[in-house]
């Protein structure tokens, strides 16, 4: 009989093992991840399935769906393929929300890390900061600053990041005042680890987990809101991309439905899928003892 | 304290104290981002009008002071805005004022009711689904949330109004009242309240997700917690448990949301007001941007603010009053 | 005397992928009316289960009762329906929780709270309620009871919590009450009290207790009869002084042995030179926050403390909570900016140096944490966290890591610990590790702040003899921050008492012991649960 | 059919008009509303010109001095009488000074007296042909009470949004973004009208719900295409509305693609031509215009009169000519078939503009041509293209207003000030047009002028400084019930006052 604790337990599965696995359970994640899979497939398939220009003519405007193979989901006013759209409108869709993701995140991070860091006046002017920009009404600045750069696809992606950034920084800042206090944040002081290093080598990857998590949200939030862009008419033409088939099939809304519905219900299951995603990510992240 | 004021009026002296610099940076910022902004309110109106000889649109921008330096303007707009002149719309012909007092009441009707509705179904809902985690229920009621949640406002507003108004006629399509109706007293309000179905529904739609998942979370994180098993250990039902335990306190979090939101519907109203024609802030908004109607957005943006800190004062005081553990004294 | 509960065989089955599949195996148990039952256990042995399963509030289906028999006077609880546990609950069989910062609703007052039990359980008007709680209140001996019952629970002191909790426990004069480790969370002037006010209650009442806890010294203060648990299976049962003194399962045996002597060593006479001395030490936390985040008042955290450790000498610090044992430690470790003072490692001042000096001096002072978990970072591997140190003080990353290895061994862990992370580990074998990241920089001095007190005792014990071992060994001078006595009392060699930020009392730790000077140390050493009971010498 | 009195016509416009002043504002978007309230001087109808508050006009030899006789008992809507001195203190105060397109009209306006109450004298330090008075009179010609006006400022005068006028109709309440409503003018001048009780003009932004108004009931007209095509076509075979464009006489606008003749490319005559070559303009007619349009001939459209002419070069959709000119410019395509890469703003007015600049991109990718369209607001628009002049193609739509001289000429005579929207920015200089143009604006003799601004159509066709592409009337979607309407060749900005609602 001993009571030394000396001996280590059998090695654990691996994290992200154990992360799979609790994230399988649930199977609303698993249809997003589903959902994902097929929206990131199309995207990746785009040029494949359907070679060559979106925006060209492929066949007569305003053919219904279904009656041809060369233009399955039908066609556009301007003779343009539906189905080709929405299939290079997955890159552009991923593309803003990613990116848009990154830029909102980036910004975050820095802010609410300096500001739950160093706390004091640093935390009051960021924090200031933080609550002009949440009580500007968010699509009023996104307007605003697309006013200003004009629709290309880059700047309206830079545009959104930007009204976008308040929420991760607030939950970066709150991660940081609470991992600043804690003990290994300490520990590694009386190492004698500088202050930015603490910040983004200790502190930083402990307070990302929930904010990954958080990303599907921004990016959910970031295809809505570059389709409500669209829709004002304030999208890139250049692409092919969800919103302006949405914004530009309103026009036969009456008419031909398909050419606005269709898109439209690609979004909705697009951000389904992240939201679904998300919850996924976040309830295997924070495992309840029920379920 | 020590001028012996009461403690609500201090506190709210000093929020008003923290929200100043806030609304000073958010004016400025505005401004200044405005100014970026490639053309003025001249070529807006010009556009407007069809044209107009040269003479008159370099009369009409020295008119409007806009040929002055950018720091003059803002200079001139900032000592005007500390006395409340929120200055002349020259796309409205009126005192901004004016412009705005017009639209407000809209706004705040639209805000209110779809807040308050997406907020008490939303609460009702997660809370339901929150007991019952990972039923049938549970799905139905999380998954709907989401897709509601996914779907582009503009999208649920248009399939509505297809619905709701072209194919059965139930509804009006649009506007805040019968145009030359000239209804009075109850007859007016249920007017009223009939164009305000499908806006409403289709904000609170949206935003209604929002409080249901973190209701649902904060049930869950609540029911939890010690002394909701302190009071079952007592010999407390289910329904008591949820009543008088677990609902306020996982009210709290809720709470907080609800004032951090406004601004967001606000900007949410924009889409939404000008699909069903509301006059509301959210559209006039819109089009002060497009016009470059500088005081008109100046003012909003201002007015917004007020509202947004006026309405975290009283989700503070809220939460003060649901929350025991803080004290306004 | 009638037996109240009766537990036979119990078990209780966990979910599958659990660390084991039966929480509890066979659990036999008795609690006679006007009798103390302990049930003790090192953490994770099924004790509060076991409370749950006779209150029926097991987190079903997950966790349930899969086998035996429980039954609570004369009724089998397992057969009950939910409407009748409704019935029994609160009204016969009640029970007392450990942290009671959250075992209270915080949204409603003190009497509310009291109010529900009596009016789930009590057909009387509104007025006799009041009138019997307030009685109720009087018993656990709240001051001003009729203001305490306006008051919400943040209110009053975690002392007067604890008693409201009792309060409530009694009021309907159950005949069972469970007290799942009623007095972890408080200090230990409070804890004694706590402790002979449920005993004196239950005495009045009649009542069975069945007290949950893994403090053999509150186990000697209060128990009539102990059951020891290990990993669910009951490892020894019989009257308290027979286990106490004389256990007989190796186990019981072997944690009994790990409960520290209240005796301290014989002091060593000592006149090494002196490396750490602080001189007039003063913090003062400045009154924060305000009207709607709960206004405090300035704290005054450390007052005018001086001390000096001697090269190879042990500098116990102990006090209550809230005394200022922390702030000192961080002050010393510069983690915190003191108001004034200063504090010299050998020739400088650390107060004095430039971020610059003090990250190079910082190589010469360690620290050991409170909580193993949180003090390393979980998202590094353990060679990395120990390694850390000197590579930062510019040693080359493979040496660092070499080193680490070699560190590891030194605290007795095996070297394949290297290339895990601290989630893999037991509380003690963290603990360790953070031992281990202190000793890679060779510093002159470790300030160790409340090392133990996460652990269990047996694993305490061990930490407790690996330190004095290091410290003989390398001749490491210690300031060691505690609350417990007993573990200062094996580990010092001279200890300062500390109040309100003040030094009461300080001296050799045999002399404070054997004669303690000041009141408040007086008060602190009554205090000490168990402290008539000399754990017994054995061998395991 | 017998005329029912009563009733109220909802009208639907697409935006706001915020200043309801004709006297400050000449926009067909203030008359739609300002039209029923203020009356101008004189009117158009089918038959030419017709009296309204002037009844008669006459000019001296000289053309120095223009003698206008006023209407006898109109009172202005607050009951004070209309007089002369409101006509002198319009025009000198509003017309001259403030009003957009009079200014340079009225440039040369010295004073104007009244001789009698009814009788106002204008004196021109030029000569002034009262031709041209006349013609500008329906729009620019609205006199405005004086008592209301004088010793205030005028910009900001209360009444610019709450109209007194002389009309049919008196102004009642402006909801901002909602609605604008009028109500009968019991004591209107013209015996016996107007038939309706009230007129309200509603504001929808959105296309869709406005055709969603329609088809409820909810607005019974909807002018200047304020559906969107598809609608429009759809509600033309619909039995409860009339589709059309009469009415809109005078209110033509062509589609045009703009060049930046600064861009060395475009500069180039058979780029442009190549270009035209690539556009298949029956396409965009069928599917963008929903064939509610006809192809475009050159500055003056059909609608133009006498001075227009089909008797012009056209360029057929052909893409391999167009790929051939490009190669013959020098301009071959490289191994991505791209030959050269424009910048190209669309007009951001709405559906079918933007359709057509997509259209545009889309048709010049066939043949080699990259567009990168740059999509802003208008004001980011004008700017762009007629301030800063960053663009190389630019496209949308321009209104032809009853005679060239005053409306497409400005595109293509050169010396246009900088900054001036639906003007010559397009660096475009050919002295030879400058001279045709100057021409024309001076002949006297209609049939020579009409001669003049034939050949300047051909010479535009030929050489392409701007490609009118398009021509497209507006269209009014109109409920039946609706009687007596699009009448005169401005219906929409006219006074209403005969018509009428049917049950
Ligand atoms: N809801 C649960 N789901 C899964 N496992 C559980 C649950 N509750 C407890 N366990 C496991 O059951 C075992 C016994 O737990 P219990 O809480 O009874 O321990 P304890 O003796 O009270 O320990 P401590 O002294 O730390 O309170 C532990 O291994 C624990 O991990
Ligand atoms: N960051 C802080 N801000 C304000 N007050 C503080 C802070 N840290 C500690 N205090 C206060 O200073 C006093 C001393 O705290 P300290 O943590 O040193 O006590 P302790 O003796 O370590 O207690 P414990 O045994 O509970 O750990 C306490 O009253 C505490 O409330
Ligand atoms: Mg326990
Ligand atoms: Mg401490």
């Amino acid at each position: 009989m001993s009571l030394t604790d000396t001996e280590l337990s059998a090695p654990e599965p691996s994290r992200a093992i154990v992360f799979w696995r609790r994230y399988r359970r649930n199977r609303a994640a698993l249809l997003g991840l589903g959902l994902f899979i097929v929206v990131l497939a199309m995207a990746l398939l785009a040029g494949v399935v359907t070679p060559g220009d979106p925006l060209a003519r492929a066949g007569a405007p305003l053919t219904p769906p279904f009656q041809s193979w060369e233009t399955p989901l039908g066609t556009d006013q301007l003779g343009r393929d539906i189905f080709a759209g929405i299939l290079y409108g997955a890159r552009i869709s991923l593309l803003v929300g990613v990116a848009a993701t990154l830029v909102a995140i980036a910004i975050g991070v820095v802010i609410g890390a300096l500001a739950g860091y160093f706390g004091g006046w640093v935390d009051d002017l960021l924090m200031r900061i933080t609550e002009a920009f949440q009580t500007i009404p968010n699509f009023v600045l996104l307007l605003t600053l697309v006013a200003i750069m004009g629709s290309k696809i880059e700047w309206i992606t830079v545009a959104i990041g930007i009204v976008s950034w308040t929420a991760p920084a607030r939950m970066v800042r709150a991660e940081f005042m609470s991992l600043r206090d804690r003990e290994f944040v300490d520990a590694a002081r009386n190492l004698g680890v500088s202050n930015g290093a603490l910040i983004f080598r200790e502190i930083l990857p402990n307070a990302l987990p929930p904010i990954i998590v958080y990303a599907s949200v921004i990016m959910a939030l970031s295809i809505l809101l570059e389709s409500a862009l669209a829709f004002l008419s304030l999208g890139d033409p250049n692409y092919a991309s969800w919103g302006n088939m949405i914004g530009q099939g309103r026009a036969v809304l009456r008419t031909d439905p398909y050419c606005a519905v269709i898109p439209g219900i690609v979004i909705v299951l697009t951000v389904l899928s992240f939201s679904l995603v998300g919850e996924g990510l976040n309830d295997a992240a924070n495992p309840r003892q029920k379920q | 304290m020590k001028l012996g004021l009461p403690p609500l009026l201090i506190y709210a002296l000093r929020r008003l104290a923290q929200a100043v610099p806030v609304i000073i940076l958010i004016m400025i910022g505005t401004f200044l981002l405005l100014k970026l902004a490639p053309g003025d309110t001249v070529d807006a109106l010009v556009g407007d009008m069809g044209g107009a000889d040269a003479q008159f649109i370099a009369r009409l921008r020295a008119e409007y002071g806009l040929d002055q330096p950018v720091y003059v303007q803002l200079w001139v707009y900032m000592t005007k805005l500390a006395t409340f002149d929120f200055g002349w719309s020259f796309v409205y012909e009126q005192p901004v004022a004016t412009v705005l007092w017009d639209r407000l009441g809209v706004t705040l009707l639209l805000m209110a009711t779809s807040l308050s509705l997406a907020f008490t179904v939303g609460i009702a809902l997660g809370a339901i689904a929150a007991r019952r985690a990972y039923s049938a229920t549970d799905n139905v009621i999380s998954t709907l949330g989401l897709v509601f949640y996914a779907t582009p406002s503009f999208f649920l507003s248009l399939m509505m109004m297809l619905v709701f108004s072209v194919k059965l006629g139930w509804l009006p399509v649009g506007g805040i009242k019968t145009i030359a109706g000239f209804y009075t007293g109850w007859d007016h309000v249920l007017d009223v309240a009939r164009h305000l179905i499908m806006p409403t529904a289709a904000l609170s739609l949206i935003y209604l997700s929002f409080y249901l998942r973190l209701m649902r979370a904060s049930v869950m994180e609540v029911a939890d917690l010690d002394y909701v098993r302190t009071a079952r250990a007592k010999g407390a039902s289910e329904s008591r448990l949820m009543i008088h335990h677990i609902m306020r306190n996982a009210l709290l979090p809720v709470v907080t949301l609800l004032g951090l939101q406004f601004s967001t519907v606000l900007g949410g109203s924009v889409v939404v007001e000008t699909i069903f024609t509301l006059p509301g802030l959210g559209q006039l908004a819109y089009q002060s941007v497009i016009q470059r109607d500088m005081n008109t957005l100046m003012g909003i943006i201002f007015l917004c603010s007020v509202i947004v800190v006026v309405v975290n004062f009283l989700t503070d005081l809220l939460y003060a009053r649901l929350d025991s553990r803080i004290e306004l004294k | 005397m009638s037996v109240v509960l009766e537990i036979k065989g119990l078990q209780i089955a966990l979910p599958k992928g659990a660390d084991r599949p039966l929480a509890l195996d066979g659990l036999d148990l008795q609690v006679r009316a006007g009798e103390v039952v302990c049930l003790v256990g090192e953490s994770g042995s099924g004790k509060s289960l076991t409370a749950g399963a006779v209150m029926r509030l097991l987190p079903e289906p997950h966790v349930r009762t899969v086998g035996g028999t429980i039954t609570f006077d004369g009724t089998d609880i397992v057969a009950q329906t939910e409407a009748q546990m409704k019935r029994i609950r609160g009204a016969q069989m009640a029970m007392i929780f450990q942290e009671p910062m959250t075992a209270l609703n915080p949204q409603k007052t003190v009497g509310w709270q009291l109010d529900e039990m009596l009016r789930l359980h009590m057909d009387a008007p509104r007025r006799d309620r009041h009138a019997h709680a307030i009685a109720m209140l009087e018993r656990v001996q709240i001051p001003d009871p009729a203001s305490a019952y306006n008051a919400y629970p943040h209110q009053i002191s975690g002392g007067q919590r604890q008693r409201v909790m009792i309060a409530m426990a009694l009021s309907l004069s159950p005949k069972l009450i469970i007290a799942d480790e009623p007095t972890t969370a408080l200090d230990v002037t409070t804890q004694l009290q706590i402790l002979k006010l449920i005993r004196d209650l239950q005495e009045e009442e009649g009542a069975g207790v069945l007290f949950i806890t893994h403090d053999f010294g509150v186990v000697a203060e209060i128990a009539d009869h102990v059951v020891v648990l290990r990993q669910g299976e009951m490892v020894e049962s019989g009257p308290a002084s027979e286990v106490l003194n004389n256990p007989q399962h190796a186990y019981t045996r072997a944690l009994i042995a790990s409960v520290p002597d209240l005796k301290p060593p014989a002091p060593q006479q000592s006149d090494a030179p002196i490396v750490l001395e602080g001189k007039n030490l003063r913090k003062t936390f400045r009154a924060r926050g305000g009207l709607l985040t709960g206004k405090r008042k300035a704290v005054v955290a450390v007052n005018d403390l001086s001390f000096t450790l001697r090269r190879g000498e042990t500098l116990g610090v102990v006090g209550e909570s809230g005394s200022g044992k922390t702030t000192v430690s961080r002050i010393v470790t510069r983690l915190l900016e003191a108001d004034s003072g200063a504090v010299q490692l050998g020739e400088t001042d650390l107060l004095a140096c430039t971020p610059s000096q003090l990250r190079a001096k910082r190589a010469e002072i360690q620290m050991v944490f409170q909580d193993p978990m949180a003090s390393l970072n979980p998202r590094k591997r353990v060679v990395d966290l120990i390694a850390q140190g000197p590579i930062v003080h510019g040693m080359p990353r493979e040496e660092a890591r070499a080193k680490a290895r070699d560190l590891l061994e030194l605290v007795e862990l095996s070297p394949a610990a290297a290339d895990r992370f601290p989630h893999e580990f037991s509380g003690g074998q963290r603990q360790r590790i953070g031992i281990a990241r202190a000793l890679a920089l060779e510093p002159k001095v470790i300030v160790a702040d409340e090392p133990v007190s996460a652990l269990d005792v047996s694993v305490q014990a061990q930490v407790l003899k690996l330190l004095a071992d290091l410290r003989a060994r390398m001749s490491l001078s210690l300031l060691f921050v505690t609350h417990d006595l007993r573990v200062a009392a094996q580990l010092c060699d001279r200890i300062i008492v500390m109040q309100r930020g003040e030094i009461v009392e300080a001296g050799r730790t045999a002399d404070v012991f054997a004669d303690p000077q000041a009141e408040y140390t007086r008060t602190l050493m009554s205090s000490i649960p168990g402290r008539d009971w000399t754990p017994p010498k054995l061998s395991a | 059919q017998e005329v029912r009195k009563g009733g109220t016509v909802i009208v639907h416009m697409n935006s706001e008009q915020r200043t309801l002043n004709p006297a400050l504002r000449a926009s067909t978007g203030v008359y739609y509303i300002s039209g029923k309230i203020v009356e101008p001087l004189i009117d158009r109808s089918y038959d030419g010109y017709e009296p309204v508050l002037a009844t008669e006009w006459s000019t001296s030899d000289d053309g120095l001095a223009i003698t206008v006789k006023l209407r006898e008992g109109v009172n202005w809507h607050d009951g004070e009488a209309f007089a002369c001195d409101d006509v002198a203190f319009t025009a000198m105060e509003m017309w001259k000074p403030l009003l957009n397109y009079s200014s340079a009209l009225q440039a040369n306006l010295e004073s104007v007296d009244c001789t009698d109450d009814l009788t106002a004298v204008f004196n021109y330090s030029k000569p002034m042909p009262l031709d041209l008075f006349v013609a500008a009179m329906p729009d620019l010609g609205h006199p405005m009470p004086k008592h209301l006006y004088e010793g205030t400022d005028i910009l900001k005068n209360e009444y610019n949004t709450a109209p007194v006028g002389t009309g049919p109709f008196k102004f009642v309440e402006y909801e901002r973004g909602q609605y604008v409503m009028a109500v009968k003018n019991e004591d209107y001048w013209r015996e016996g009208y107007p038939h309706l009780d009230r007129v309200v003009w509603r504001f929808i932004r959105d296309k869709s719900a406005a055709a969603a108004a329609l088809e409820a009931g909810e607005v019974h007209e909807s002018g200047f295409i304020g559906v969107s095509m598809a609608d429009v076509e759809r509600l033309s075979n619909d039995d409860r509305f009339e589709v059309g464009t009469k009415g809109y006489e005078n209110n033509v606008a062509h589609s045009t693609l703009e060049f930046n003749h600064r861009n060395e490319i475009l500069a180039n005559v058979k780029v442009r031509q190549a270009m035209h070559h690539a556009l298949d303009i029956d396409f965009a007619i069928e599917n963008i215009m929903r064939g509610f349009a006809a192809p475009g001939r050159g500055p003056v459209p059909a609608a133009g009169g006498a001075n227009y002419t089909d008797d012009v070069p056209v360029y057929e959709y052909d893409v391999e000519k167009a790929k051939a000119l490009l190669d013959e410019a020098g301009y071959p395509a490289d191994d991505n078939g791209v030959r050269f890469t424009l910048r190209h703003r669309p007009a951001p007015w709405g559906e079918y503009t933007q359709l057509w600049g997509e259209y545009y991109a889309q048709a010049m990718k066939e043949v080699g041509i990259d567009v990168e369209i740059l999509t802003n607001d208008a004001p980011g628009f004008l700017n762009g293209v007629y301030r800063d002049y960053d663009f190389d193609t630019a496209n949308g739509w321009h209104q032809f207003r009853s005679d060239p001289a005053v409306s497409t000429m400005v595109w293509l005579r050169s010396g246009q000030p900088a900054g001036t929207p639906w003007t010559n920015q397009f660096g475009w200089q050919d002295d030879e047009i400058d001279q045709m143009i100057d021409d024309a604006a001076s002949e006297l003799d209609p049939e020579k002028r009409a001669a003049m601004y034939h050949e300047i159509q051909r010479k535009n066709q030929e050489i392409l400084p701007v490609m009118f592409a398009i021509e497209h009337p507006f269209i009014s979607v109109t409920n039946k019930k609706l009687q007596n309407h699009h009448n005169t060749p401005r219906w929409n900005s006219s006074s209403w006052y005969d018509l009428w609602l049917a049950e």
